[in-house]
């Protein structure tokens, strides 16, 4: 049965359902119990945003406050899931990745490769990310482009309470590591979610909105602006097909294609920098898969190349915005060979 | 002149008193006035109050010069208005403005002025002990005395860069000074729980480097300590470890409901653990200055709050496109 | 006056020279002096495959090793950095990031940002990379695409000597930080390289082979292949450019347009993993900017999304060989519209 | 059943003693083989060798079940032949071949086998302690009695991730063993210079875990060290370090000229510091085993290693394509 619950809501469910169904399932992170064995553990913080409350009592022994040792723990979720646990480790936001990336990128990713097929590593790395919040350079990034670029990793990006759910206990599920990115505006968003427990399979791209003029490939956040913007240009008679592939590693190519081949037209917004990132792996897939399906060039859609700024002046003019990403649909609707009517 | 007698305070001249509590007094008025002015929604983002451990940074930045550096942590105000930043231009950087320390772009977690030695607060828990091994290279190498120092807290001190950088400067001989703040809380886990209840002093002597801990609510405590750390540092006999044991008076940042702390904790701290109080009990029993001259900074910082307020309020933001500068010297 | 070195030669040759030019330049790393205080001393190391040997006797006080502390020492660079001196950080290979990446990406590559323009940094991360000496998995990769997608760090990616003299003198006296990427299989390769220290221009592509048929775009080890594949090619009547960007922050994107421009086909080639990797941001942007210029898909060849295998038939099956690219551009020789002749 | 009596060296049985020596014998007779078929070309990548430090190894796994866990490094081989690794499947590893451990997917540097508790040689130095605490949580969160080893190098004790995982072994009281094996370098850079000269040993005192060093080349001496670590972390009191003096035979890796040590250092060394023939002494004089009994097991270990040596040569290539394979479980 579905009802609405916001997207915190819909991971601390999935936390709690998987831990319920599976003993070796079990959370840390820094304050992810937060404050046991504080003068106020009754009313324990359960996450520095209150993502994981509630878990440290219903699942004792089984939910760790970690020092702020980043490598130690995360790698640790690594050891842990090589010798028979399910961990899911939270870095707090995805940018600390970098007092701690060998342990994610050198171990868990490769020990199965390495080792001749011979490890199973089912760990999940739980991460915020995302500008929006005034957190300034070290606490807005994307980052998940550097994730995707692993061997071995697995990568997914929520955009919705419904995918959040399904997409974390699909990840708690999987036998290879998973790098589960949150982001920190979308918390308070609501959605339908049912109550039962269920995985959504990675690899499978939603079709958010269907449409035959353009397709727009989005993540995260920029799903959301992405449907903003085509309400607006409907009205202008552009019928944009919104493709959220919700898992950047694996990512659903064919859905894309396919799309395209129907549109002929692509943007791809992406909230992480330009270079190297999602964007352009997109599009270059698509330009190399799909050049004959193209009626005008792909279009990226993305930050600027710098870091994040913190004044609210300057992070709204670094994110892409929902004008942004209607001016390129709209110039790349009108660019190139006309669409087929 | 009079000086405060009791050895552990070295020989401080009234001026140097005066200029301690006038540190302290800024700093606790500069965070006490940030509390009441976030409360209201203006101010952007994540803000970490520094009220309750004043006499770690002044303790420790009265023996530095503006040509020493310090690298800071996400609690960084405190350290900052000690390392001599403007407190003007630090409030308009809070509040995002044109006008701020970093033109708008860095905030309260990356408040930083490199002309006053200051290299930034730091977003990243243990981002700065190695920064500092980098100052103490320069200094090295260009044989200047200067002296670095970093500030992490005890949660920061289980980072794998902070225990790195203690063998590094120990390997390096650097002029460095590391500081720990150890308050108590790393966001909502004690240290209890996080460190073991260990003696984080002892951490030095693994790398070969002497460690203290001093109680840090006392300003003289700290300014001894240090004075000795930094003096060391500076004449070349390497680097040191500093404890400095306190509290915070507020949240892990604001909004915190802090629902990790025993009810009273704060409103008992606030009664019997207050480096201003104790500072000046002290110097005035001492006779070394009049409660008329505190009476005077106190209000001289209450005005210049009010004066940075207004001013930071009424700053300019930064332009749109101010948001695409300052990413490389050129490119 | 010219005469042939190794590229090993040519970087020792730039650092000696620059260190030489300027008192502020230091040099650390581990085993970059190489049993500095150790009982051999005079015969140091000079780094682990002795690219910076006898620089710690040339420069006293100047060269360093350093504990295995990547995270202090990377970190020290950035802090030296900033208080006025020009250090020359190795990290040993670069795969070793993950264990010091935060210093690199949120410290000195925003440190001029965050502080408003107040900061410089003029740091270089010297660093090993690259397949084909059997090293395995954690110590074969490329990984610049990582450096690449961070703004505020700047990436040199050299193919020949003579570029990797130019490049390293330029990265050391500018003013913001560099990765400096040296591939191994490189260091023994020879070619002329001016005795007199030179700077090469970042963001500057490197047109090393003209051609009106296909724009095959090429870094490091695989600009060296691209060219064997082209004087293959030639026998069949295709006639390739060859493009070698150099850097790949900043990227000259006019060279390779200018490139495609004329010849209407491109093909990129890149030894990195295929996500989110230079091949899909070069290919991407070419797609977006020069569309009405292709006559044919743009294509990628790269190594295959797996971790760096160790023995000698999984890893030469693994890097791109003169073969498959070849075979790539054969193909975009092909299709499409036909070149006008 | 005649037992070496001297206290220290514990209660061993003559088929301990005999199980001991054939251990460290195997190692030295793999590794002084390696050195020689390296040499010939044959053997691709980067080779480190063990030969010297046998005892570590064998005196510490000597202690450890099938189902405890080990973390190694970059010079690998000792642990995993310790840890009751196939040798045959060892070497036609670092062959390349498919008949290898890894399938020729991993090499020396990371020659792994998780059914016999083997976590892999690393590539990274200071990549294995994080990883054992995770065992150690393994342990503990399904209410097993297992236990998890991690080696070190002196080099690698100055990595950030082996500093944090004491601390973390010491918050979450894991059943965790550090040893570190400080082998006089680290590559070509000896500890007086990358570690200050310290006492490796206090290291643990910062994070409230006991620390002990021993003499690396004495078997006996390691033995009942970590014989203790082990059973303290067994039953459940935590985490240890155990610090072991000891020199490697070899350069970092095969092909290093060495030019970093002294002249004659390791002829000395060879004729003064051999774990194998101090304890064929040893256990010789006490009456424990006959000399004839050790020549069977050298022979035996001669043997094994022409054999591992033929058939990893004779073994089939890994098909190319295999490259691709094994990257995940389902993608
Ligand atoms: C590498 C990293 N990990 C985690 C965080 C999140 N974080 C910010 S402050 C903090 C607690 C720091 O505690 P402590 O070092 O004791 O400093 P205090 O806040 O008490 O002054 C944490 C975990 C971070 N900013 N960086
Ligand atoms: C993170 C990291 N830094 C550097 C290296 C390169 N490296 C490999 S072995 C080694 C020396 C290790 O010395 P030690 O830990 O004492 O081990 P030993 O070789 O003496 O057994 C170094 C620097 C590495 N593999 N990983
Ligand atoms: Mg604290
Ligand atoms: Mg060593």
């Amino acid at each position: 049965m579905a009802r609405e619950i916001t997207y915190q809501t819909a991971i601390n469910e999935a936390l709690a359902q998987e831990m319920e169904r599976d003993p070796t399932v079990v959370v840390f992170g820094e304050d992810v119990a937060g404050g046991m064995e504080a003068p106020g553990e009754d009313d324990a913080w359960g996450g520095v945003l209150g993502v994981t409350k509630g878990l440290y009592h219903q699942f004792p022994g089984r939910v760790l406050d970690t020092p702020i040792s980043e490598s130690a723990y995360v790698g640790a979720a690594a050891g842990a899931a090589a010798s028979g646990l399910r961990p899911v480790a939270e870095l707090m936001f995805v940018d600390f990745m970098g007092v701690c990336l060998d342990q994610i990128f050198n171990q868990a990713a490769k020990f199965r490769y390495m080792f001749g097929g011979k490890a199973k590593t089912p760990m999940v790395i739980r991460t915020m990310w995302g500008a929006g919040i005034r957190a300034a350079s070290q606490h807005s990034q994307a980052l998940y482009p550097v994730f995707t670029h692993i061997p071995g990793l697995k990568v997914a990006v929520p955009a919705t309470p419904y995918d959040a759910k399904g997409l974390l206990i699909a990840a708690i599920r999987d036998d290879d590591p998973v790098i589960f990115f949150e982001h920190k505006v979308l918390y308070d968003t609501k959605g339908d979610v049912p109550e039962e427990p269920y995985a959504l399979p990675f690899g499978e791209a939603n079709i958010v909105r269907e449409g035959g003029d353009v397709t727009v490939v989005a993540l995260g956040r920029m799903v959301l602006f992405a449907q903003e913007a085509a309400e607006a240009l409907e009205g202008e008679g552009i019928d944009c097909e919104i493709v959220d592939p919700r898992t950047t590693s694996p990512l659903d190519e064919d859905t894309i294609l396919e799309s395209v081949e129907n549109t002929g037209r692509l943007v791809v917004v992406d909230e992480a920098s330009p270079r190297c990132g999602m964007a352009c792996d997109i599009a270059a897939r698509v330009a190399q898969e799909a050049f004959a399906d193209l009626k005008a060039p792909p279009r990226m859609v993305t930050a600027p190349h710098t870091p994040v700024p913190f004044s609210p002046v300057l992070e709204d003019a670094y994110v892409p915005t929902v004008e942004s990403i209607a001016a390129a649909v709209r110039e790349t609707a009108g660019a190139g060979a006309p669409s087929v009517a | 002149m009079p000086t405060v007698a009791p050895p552990e305070t070295g020989q401080l001249t009234r001026e140097q008193l005066l200029e301690a509590y006038r540190m302290m007094r800024t700093i606790r008025e500069f965070e006490e006035r940030l509390h009441t002015e976030f409360a209201t929604g203006e101010i952007p983002g994540f803000v970490h109050l520094y009220a309750g451990e004043e006499a770690i940074a002044a303790g420790v930045c009265a023996h530095l010069r503006p040509d020493d550096y310090v690298a800071s942590t996400h609690r960084g105000h405190g350290h900052a208005i000690a390392k001599g930043c403007d407190v003007k231009a630090m409030m308009a950087e809070l509040y995002g403005r044109d006008t701020g320390l970093c033109h708008g772009k860095g905030g309260s977690m990356h408040i930083a002025d490199l002309a006053k030695g200051m290299l930034g607060a730091n977003g990243i828990v243990g981002g700065g002990p190695p920064l500092v091994c980098g100052v103490g290279l320069t200094a090295r190498v260009k044989q200047t005395d200067q002296v670095a120092v970093s500030f992490t807290g005890d949660g920061g001190s289980n980072q794998g860069t902070f225990l790195e950088s203690l063998n590094l400067a120990a390997c390096w001989n650097l002029p460095c000074v590391f500081v720990i703040e150890d308050n108590g809380y790393a966001e909502s886990t004690p240290p209890a729980f996080h460190q073991a209840g260990v003696d984080l002093a002892k951490r030095a002597d693994g790398f070969g480097l002497p460690g203290v801990e001093v109680d840090g609510f006392e300003f003289f405590a700290v300014h001894e300590a240090a004075g000795e750390a930094v003096r060391r540092a500076r004449s070349g006999a390497g680097a040191s470890l500093l404890v400095c044991k306190v509290m915070r008076y507020y949240g892990h940042f604001e909004g915190d409901q802090q629902t990790y702390r025993g009810a009273d904790e704060v409103k008992e701290l606030r009664r019997t653990r207050d480096c201003l109080e104790a500072f000046a009990r002290r110097v005035t029993e001492a006779g070394a200055v009049e409660e008329s001259d505190l009476a005077e900074i106190d209000a001289a910082a209450r005005a210049l709050m009010d004066e940075a307020v207004a001013e930071a309020k009424a700053g300019p933001a930064p332009a749109a496109d101010e948001a695409l500068t300052d990413v490389y010297v050129k490119y």
